[in-house]
């Protein structure tokens, strides 16, 4: 049971968030344009790094916001910014 | 001959309050305060069980959950498998059998209650032995918050089970006072038998508290979030590998003490003690004194240490240095131990029979790693301990006493009392520590680490027991070695070795030293297997605690559920909703009943319950923008007061949900979604808001459970409603696909003309605390007109007979909205919405594409199975034989008067008006392609 | 006044939960009815400024925490989310007064009040029934009178306010559709207190 | 007391099982991962394409990843054409392989029941089941008198919250030990002289161009005319050294085991609504698993609450089990695709081969996998079975959607 730093709420545990996958992934400026190699990166590849990944998470049971934050995929060890605003900070 | 083995004094037995029992149909006697095993021992019963794979007499060689041997079958109160002697507390009627290897199940409902409860604190203490108590004191004297967890039925570790001496009294006062003391801290929580069994990420743990048979809730599982830990799980005495070590009669020292101590037991009248350990001296000398003839103590060791050399020559106890046992006697009991000199070379020479019912064993010890190791942290093999021992690395969470390798008290309670100071501080606490009680002044203990013991009878190990539950001996890791294995991971699976209920407690450092012996290599390059959760077995019911039964998952229910209930409504669960399935009158069945609501619906009016359905206000400046990417369809269009059906898709195009969009306002509107996916709507409009779209000012809240819906559907239904509302219900003031506010049956509410049937009718929203009031007073006002309350079932029924799909019925994750025949509902004038770069990708061009079309059967009254394939011909080839697509909607049409269903078809469209084939309850039926819709093609019937 | 109302979602288990109250250990009881309105807006804005004047006090900016703002009561849900709870038949007033003071700038006001009913823990033995469902720290220091939070009890999402940490009251406000479950479990994990 | 031996009635694992060779300077084919799918492959590119001069690399323990940590649930019933088509050569390769291989895998073919929780289920089993009967899969549809009828312990009572309308059953599935599987492979390989070198882990490759020519290692560079990955969950890792990017997730997969009990459990039970599935192995203990932990993790441990719903859907449907202990738990890192599906073809790179995203399925595909994928690395094109499986699908948008329709995953 992870303990997740809400940057809102503070931390919580697991159960009460929803994971979004890789953090910095935007849907394409304009769709139409964009190959269908690239639409398929888009739609389905994702990094899946041994280490840190940035990562979205949402706080569905709680405050239902979005946020991102770094953790290592095999400690589980969470990097909170120190850069409190940041954290706050939104990116899909 | 009750208890002869027993004391006439000591121990923490209470002699007040005997208890009855019975093990494997024999009436005993023991006291409360002992275990099964003690009362046994205390009857003179060593045998238990037999070994799961030999069958060989098995004894009680532990006294904690370590023991590998003594497993039991509960049977009374209630039959439980599987439970070692050593931790089943004695209770008046127990009941319980020795267990030869398979655990029995109860076919009968277990009575008990389970359940859990979270619990935070500051410094989190695992284990109440010296250094536990003593981390424990130190971080409540803090003002700090603190739990305390001990697996054992009272506070006090390996304390309880010695005759040591703290502050020049016996130890057990010192703990009585810590144990005060913690007690009357406010925020100390003390939790006795409860056996942490968990650690997971950022100082997650979990315990077991077992509260008893009698208590309202027979076991809890604490789930426990600390700051800081401190980890004083104490050690497990390691037995030494040898032939004919499983004997029952074989005991650890350590434990054959506690059972003096504790339980007032002599576990046997002559003992001979093997060690290769300082350790088992004590247990020589104190038995000793209890009155046991220790025959010899054996040590392999050339020189017995002089302390305790001198202690036992003062008795009068033989010391047999540099000696080992190579075989014991005895069917089920030891009799006798066979023994041998050791020289340097591991020769042998003189050997030696000694008559003895009881052998006590050590081989060092082994530190209590595992919830270290499960969090992740490092070990370290200690050259002088013999074992690994924590080597850093865990957050926040700190070893002490016994489970790092120090196993003087004096150490312990050192150690304990550092690692709460240091605790307490990290969490952000004044600490210091206290005064300490002095303890006795024993030199530190030692031992010598052997690994194979030399045994000329057997020398290929067939006897020696490494892993005695699950029968493994050095034989069977010769085997595994010999077939080429080197990984201790591999000889694990090979030989079961550590796979027992004891998870390898008193066998796990034996075999890595064996291995390492066998292939010539270090310990710490064998290393050890995983350790993982639980430390000890926990019953799947503790888990599961109070979600059982109704309160498994949420039952979620509207407002006029009671009502639905009172009408004898079935239900169906839709995803935690209970939704009415159909109204069955006396005599009905599912068939009949529905095919009255359809007709009653087509030809005068139903009400149906619509409340599940998921609500959405969306508001803000660029909601109409908003709304336009995320439905196929242009909803800015759409004007006030009016209402658009709309069709989500996700970003690879496939159909996601469905609904309607109410225009409320200027910058306002009110989505639906279905009733299964109200929450998975509103998190992803969610998430592109949030994270993508985020200059876009919107908001979204979910109102579903703020109205109660009530759908009037049917020629009638315009009648009904106008008997109980003041709105104008006519076409041109109230044209479908429109709403309204007004008042129905005196309350307000929004009424909105949309049809799910393809009839006349109204969805009336109130409140929700209104929901039942209107139900029944619509349900009044319809009474002449035989208003007939409807379920799901007919709602499908009659929603497929217009070919509406079902999002999840007619779709499965792989169908567009142009596979459904939908393209009205995807705009070619927007520039972009979700799901539209996808159409023309390679897959989703295809022409062959599977598409929803309708099939009527040749067979007037088949209804072909939901679920049923289609294929092409008339007879079926060998498989593998080509589908071309299946039926995902079927039902008896009352309009129709004849079966028909919905299907995707590959190519449908192109195939309307041809035939196609089911197989159907071992025939092949045939079907005709047809449009999917089926009734009032012109959609006149919705005007009333 | 107070218009006449239907039914709660817990009407019907309104003897049922007095009758598993345990006296002095905890007591469970549905406050009914209550004007529950949605607010979103941007707490910086000019807007929030507005309202804060208009209900008597700022909705509060610190996440977690409850203000009381004259007769109502502002729960913190979001960063720019509140639920003002208000007496019954409120609904309509704080309504007006709250789309009066936001006026033409970006915000929202809605109207939740049957969206959820709110359950009354209270007693002695108030947090040790809750913490058997949900696992926020609830120890007076740090989750005091005034805080709430949206989190889980159980299998269901609540909102949970401590109104008094001395003589320990909770609210839950439950989603109605919910309430039963929630009712049910809160009798279940109550029960112990009564043998 | 009548002394009952469950351990005694297994078989003896052979005297002999194989070697732990140096890896030599280059060999044929490399073959990365020597978990289930790693040994298969090489054991039918050398029985049916007569490559020997292969090396198995093993980072750890041979077969220690998922090999070593599954439910081993063997079934063919998938929906779609292509998986039934890959599943079922899977499953007749199994009912030879004890033969094949001389080595008893205890492969059990008790059936598997998937139950049914919900119209919906229903309709998608019933779906299911009349398509693996065109596809030559044995499949029927089961009431829940039937089901009760094949799982006697099994709660099919109508007031469960969830109750059990149905299931789908097929008789020839079940279960097989997973270790002498692996086991099984590596002592024929090792016998036809096939590397299998552990403690090897691959670091990197050897290119030339777009061709890969060899790998690097923990253990010295290796030269190899092709190299196919078996890396399961580990295969992103590999693929980013080339900078190939795939559409995978790793994640972790809990089971869990009960003490040893006398038999109770006739078949396998796998439910998907509630979340578990459920089988007793030879030697009496309860194996256990459920869903994936919801985020990215290379850690092979899950989270507590995981095991704790998993536990409170096993004593639903099982009330017997209520006190049985759990003995163990432990997760693998599973690869996870987009259509729940895996990916087994070529790649960019000449000379390189990919076999992953097997998710929490791919116990069952074992031979299956080995025998197209020898075929696959022998003709550098696919076999027809596993064609439709290439990585081209995310772009064509032609995937084989397992999810919605067929559900279970294991
Ligand atoms: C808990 C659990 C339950 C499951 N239940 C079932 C089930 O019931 N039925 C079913 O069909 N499937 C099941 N599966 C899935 C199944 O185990 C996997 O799909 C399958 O084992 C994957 O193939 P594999 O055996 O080759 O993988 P693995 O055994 O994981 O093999 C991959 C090997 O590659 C090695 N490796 C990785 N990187 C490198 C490198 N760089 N260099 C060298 N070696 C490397 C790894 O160490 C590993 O040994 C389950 C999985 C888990 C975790
Ligand atoms: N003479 C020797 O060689 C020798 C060897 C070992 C220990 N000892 C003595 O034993 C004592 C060791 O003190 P200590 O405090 O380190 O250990 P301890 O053995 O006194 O106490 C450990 C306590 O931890 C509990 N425990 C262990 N795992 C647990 C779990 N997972 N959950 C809940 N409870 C758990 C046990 O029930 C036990 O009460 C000292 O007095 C020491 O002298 C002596
Ligand atoms: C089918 C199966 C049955 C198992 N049975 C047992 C068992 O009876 N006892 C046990 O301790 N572990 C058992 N295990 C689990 C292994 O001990 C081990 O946890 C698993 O292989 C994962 O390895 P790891 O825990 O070393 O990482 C079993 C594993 C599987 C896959
Ligand atoms: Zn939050």
């Amino acid at each position: 049971m992870l303990l997740i730093p809400c940057p809102w709420c503070g931390p919580r545990n697991e159960i009460e968030f929803h994971y979004g996958g890789q953090a910095e992934v935007s849907y394409p400026e304009d769709p139409d344009s964009v190959s269908d190699v690239d639409w398929a990166h888009f739609l389905f590849y994702r990094d899946n790094p041994k280490g840190v990944l940035a990562e979205r998470w949402s706080h569905q049971a709680g405050c239902r916001r979005w946020f991102t934050l770094r953790r290592n995929t095999v400690t589980n060890e969470i990097h909170v910014d120190d850069d409190a605003s940041q954290a706050g900070a939104v990116t899909r | 001959m009750s208890n002869e083995f027993r004391l006439a004094g000591g121990g923490r037995i209470d002699r007040g309050r005997p208890v009855r029992f019975r093990f494997d149909g024999r009436e005993l006697q023991g006291y409360e305060g002992d275990t099964l095993a003690s009362a046994l021992l205390a009857n003179g019963v060593h045998q238990v069980s037999t070994s799961i794979k030999f069958g060989r007499p098995r004894g009680i060689t532990a006294a904690g959950p370590e023991e590998p041997n003594a497993l039991v079958q509960v049977e009374r109160p209630f039959p439980e498998p599987m439970l070692t002697a050593t931790t089943v507390e004695l209770r008046d009627g127990l009941e319980a059998t020795g267990l030869p290897g398979q655990g029995r199940l109860a076919t009968e409902p277990d009575p008990a209650r389970y359940d859990a409860m979270h619990a935070h604190c500051e410094v989190l203490v695992v284990g109440a032995g010296p250094a536990g108590l003593a981390a424990a004191l130190t971080a409540a004297r803090s003002g700090a918050r603190v739990i305390l967890a001990d697996a054992d039925t009272e506070f006090g570790g390996s304390l309880l089970g010695a005759d040591e001496q703290l502050d020049r009294a016996p130890a057990a006062d010192w703990v009585a006072r810590a144990v005060a003391e913690l007690g009357s801290c406010e925020d100390v929580r003390m939790l006795s038998r409860t056996s942490v069994f968990g650690h997971y990420e950022d100082n997650y743990f979990v315990a077991v508290e077992h509260r008893g048979d009698a208590a309202h809730t027979r076991q809890r599982i604490w789930r426990i979030r600390a700051r800081q830990v401190v980890l004083a799980t104490g050690a497990h005495e390691r037995p030494p590998v040898f032939a004919g070590n499983d004997r029952p009669g074989t005991m650890l020292a350590g434990s054959a003490r506690t059972y003096l101590h504790r339980y007032g037991v002599l576990p046997g009248r002559r003992a001979v003690v093997f060690t290769t350990h300082d350790s088992a001296y004590a247990a020589a000398i104190d038995l000793h004194d209890a009155g046991v003839d220790i025959a010899a103590v054996v040590d392999v060791r050339d020189v017995a240490p002089a302390y305790w050399a001198s202690l036992c020559v003062e008795r009068g106890i033989t010391i047999r240095a540099g000696a080992t046992v190579v075989g014991t006697s005895g069917t089920d009991r030891i009799t006798s131990v066979h023994l041998a000199n050791v020289q340097s070379g591991g020769m042998m020479s003189v050997r030696q029979v000694v008559g003895c019912d009881l052998l006590l064993v050590s081989g060092g010890w082994n530190p209590a790693v595992h919830l270290h190791s499960q969090g992740r942290g490092a070990l370290r093999y200690a050259e002088d301990v013999g074992a690994l021992v924590p080597g850093g690395g865990g957050r926040g969470v700190r070893s002490a006493g016994a489970a790092t390798g120090a196993f003087t008290t004096a150490e312990c309670l050192r150690s304990g009392a550092e690692a709460g100071r240091d605790a307490t501080r990290a969490a952000g606490y004044d600490a210091e520590i206290g005064p300490l009680p002095t303890a006795q002044n024993l030199p530190a203990p030692a031992g010598r680490t052997a690994w194979l013991l030399p045994s000329p009878a057997d020398s290929a190990g067939a006897t020696q027991f490494v892993d005695l539950a699950r029968d493994v001996t050095v034989a069977d890791i010769r085997k595994a070695i010999g077939a080429g294995m080197e990984s201790v991971e591999h000889i694990k699976r090979y030989t079961t070795i550590g796979t027992a209920h004891d998870q390898g407690k008193t066998s796990g450092t034996n075999s890595t030293g064996i291995i390492a012996e066998l292939l010539g290599r270090d310990f710490a390059a064998i290393g050890t297997t995983t350790f993982r959760a639980p430390y000890a077995p926990v019953a799947f019911a503790a888990l599961a605690g109070r979600d059982r039964g109704d309160l498994y998952d949420p039952v979620r229910v509207t407002a006029m559920h009671d009502w639905h209930v009172e009408h004898s409504a079935p239900f169906e669960n839709v995803g935690q909703w209970k939704r009415p399935w159909y109204y069955p009158l006396p005599g009905e069945n599912m068939d009949t009943a529905v095919l009255r609501e359809c007709h009653a619906v087509r030809s005068g009016v139903g009400m149906q319950d619509v409340s599940t359905l998921g609500k959405i206000d969306v508001q803000g400046p660029d909601a109409a923008d908003f709304l336009d990417l995320v439905y196929t369809n242009k909803m800015s269009t759409l004007k006030l007061g009016r209402i658009r059906y709309g069709l989500m898709c996700t970003a690879d195009g496939m159909v996601f949900d469905d609904g309607t969009v109410m225009r409320t306002g200027e910058q306002r509107y009110l989505i639906s979604t279905t009733s299964g996916n109200a929450a998975g709507v509103l998190d992803w409009l969610e998430d592109w808001l949030q994270t993508e779209w985020t200059h876009l000012r919107v908001h979204l809240t979910s109102v579903t459970e703020h109205w109660a819906t009530i759908a009037l559907a049917g020629p009638r239904s315009r009648e009904v409603l106008s008997r109980a509302s003041d709105l104008d219900l006519d076409n041109e003031s109230f044209p479908f696909m429109s709403w309204q506010d007004g008042i129905v049956a005196g309350r307000r509410a929004r009424v909105c003309r949309i049809s799910f049937s393809g009839e006349l009718a109204f969805e009336i929203n109130v409140p929700r605390w209104y929901g039942r009031e209107v139900w029944e007073a619509l349900y009044d006002v319809g009474e002449p007109f035989d208003i007939t309350p409807y379920g799901t079932e007919t709602m499908h029924v009659l929603r497929a007979e217009k070919g509406f799909p079902i999002v999840g019925q007619d779709t499965d994750g792989t169908v567009t909205p142009h596979d459904l025949g939908m393209s009205w509902v995807v705009s070619k004038k927007k520039a972009d919405f979700l799901g539209k770069r996808s159409f023309s990708r390679a897959d989703t061009t295809r022409a062959d594409r599977k598409q929803l079309v309708g099939l009527l059967p040749h067979d007037d009254i088949l209804v072909v199975p939901e679920g049923a394939q289609l294929v092409g011909t008339e007879a079926l080839p060998a498989p593998p034989v080509p589908m071309l697509g299946h039926v995902t909607s079927s039902y008896r049409s009352a309009v129709l008067g004849k079966g028909f269903s919905l299907a995707l078809l590959k190519g449908g469209r192109d195939r309307i008006g041809d035939t196609v084939y089911s197989p159907v309850g071992g025939r092949l039926v045939a079907l005709e392609v047809t449009e999917p819709v089926f009734y009032d093609k012109e959609g006149a019937r919705r005007d009333g | 006044m107070a218009e006449p109302y239907g039914d709660s979602p817990l009407t019907s288990r309104a003897d049922l939960l007095d009758r598993h109250s345990v006296p002095g250990a905890v007591r469970i009881s549905e406050i009914p009815f209550r004007a529950q309105i949605g607010l979103r807006m941007d707490p910086k804005g000019a807007a929030a400024e507005r309202i804060g004047t208009a209900i008597g006090a700022m909705p509060p900016n610190l996440p977690g925490t409850a203000v009381r703002a004259g007769e109502l009561l502002a729960l913190w849900l979001g960063p720019d989310e509140w639920l003002l709870v208000g007496g019954e038949g409120a609904a309509e007033s704080v309504q007006d007064t709250l789309a009066t003071a936001l006026a033409e700038d970006h915000g929202s006001v809605v109207d939740l009040s049957a969206n959820r009913t709110i359950l009354e823990v209270s007693g002695p033995k108030a947090r040790e029934v809750l913490n058997k469902g949900c696992a926020l720290d609830l120890h007076p220091r740090v989750f005091g009178a005034d805080r709430c939070a949206q989190t889980l009890l159980a299998r269901a999402g609540v909102i949970l306010v401590c109104r008094d940490a001395e003589q320990p009251s909770f609210w839950l406000l439950v989603r109605s559709s919910f309430a039963r479950y929630v009712a049910d479990w809160l009798i279940d994990a109550s029960a112990e207190y009564a043998s | 007391m009548t002394p009952r031996t469950p351990g005694a009635e297994l078989p003896e694992h052979p005297d002999w099982l194989w070697h732990s060779p140096e890896p030599k300077q280059s060999y044929d084919v490399v073959i990365v991962g020597g978990g289930g799918h790693g040994l298969a492959t090489a054991y039918y590119l050398a029985v049916n394409h007569g490559i020997t001069n292969v090396a198995v690399l093993e980072g750890g323990w041979l077969a220690g990843g998922n090999m070593a940590r599954n439910t081993t649930i063997i079934r063919s019933n998938y929906l779609w054409d292509e998986s039934a088509g890959l599943y079922e050569h899977s499953l007749k390769l199994w009912e030879g392989l004890e033969e094949a291989l001389d080595y008893p895998l205890l492969f059990s073919q008790r059936g598997v029941l998937n139950l049914a929780h919900s119209l919906q289920e229903v309709r998608d089993s019933v779906r299911r089941v009349e398509a693996n009967k065109l596809n030559g899969v044995d499949a029927e549809w089961l009431d829940p008198a039937q089901v009760a009828e094949i799982c006697p312990i099994l709660n099919t009572a109508e007031d469960l919250r969830y109750p059990v309308l149905g299931a789908t059953w097929q008789p020839r599935a079940g279960i097989a030990k997973h270790d002498h599987v692996a086991w099984g492979f590596a002592r024929e390989l090792d016998r036809m002289g096939v590397d299998l070198v552990q403690n090897c882990q691959v670091t990197g490759f050897e290119r030339v161009g777009d061709r890969v020519v060899g790998v690097t290692t923990t253990r010295g560079t290796i030269r190899a005319g092709k190299v196919a990955l078996a890396a399961a969950g580990q295969t992103s890792v590999l693929a980013d050294e080339l900078g190939l990017r795939l559409p995978i997730q790793s994640h972790p997969l809990q089971a869990l085991v009960s003490e040893l009990l006398e038999p109770v459990h006739p078949t396998v039970v796998m439910s998907n609504a509630v979340h578990v599935y459920v089988s007793q192995a030879h030697k009496g203990e309860l194996v256990l698993g459920a869903g994936i932990d919801s985020y990215n993790s290379y850690g092979q441990r899950g989270a507590f609450h995981t095991i704790e719903r998993e536990m409170t859907a096993a004593v639903e449907l099982f009330p017997m089990f209520s006190r049985a202990h759990v003995l163990r738990t432990w997760a693998g890192v599973v690869d996870v695709t987009p259509d729940a599906s895996a990916i087994m073809g070529l790649t960019p790179f000449d000379g390189l081969y990919v076999n992953c995203g097997w998710g929490t399925g791919g116990f069952k595909a074992t031979p299956g996998v080995g025998w197209c994928y020898a075929h696959t690395i022998a003709h550098d094109e696919p076999h027809p079975l596993n064609a439709p499986f290439s990585l081209d699908r995310f772009t064509t948008g032609a995937l084989v959607d397992e999810h919605g329709a067929a559900g279970v995953a294991h």
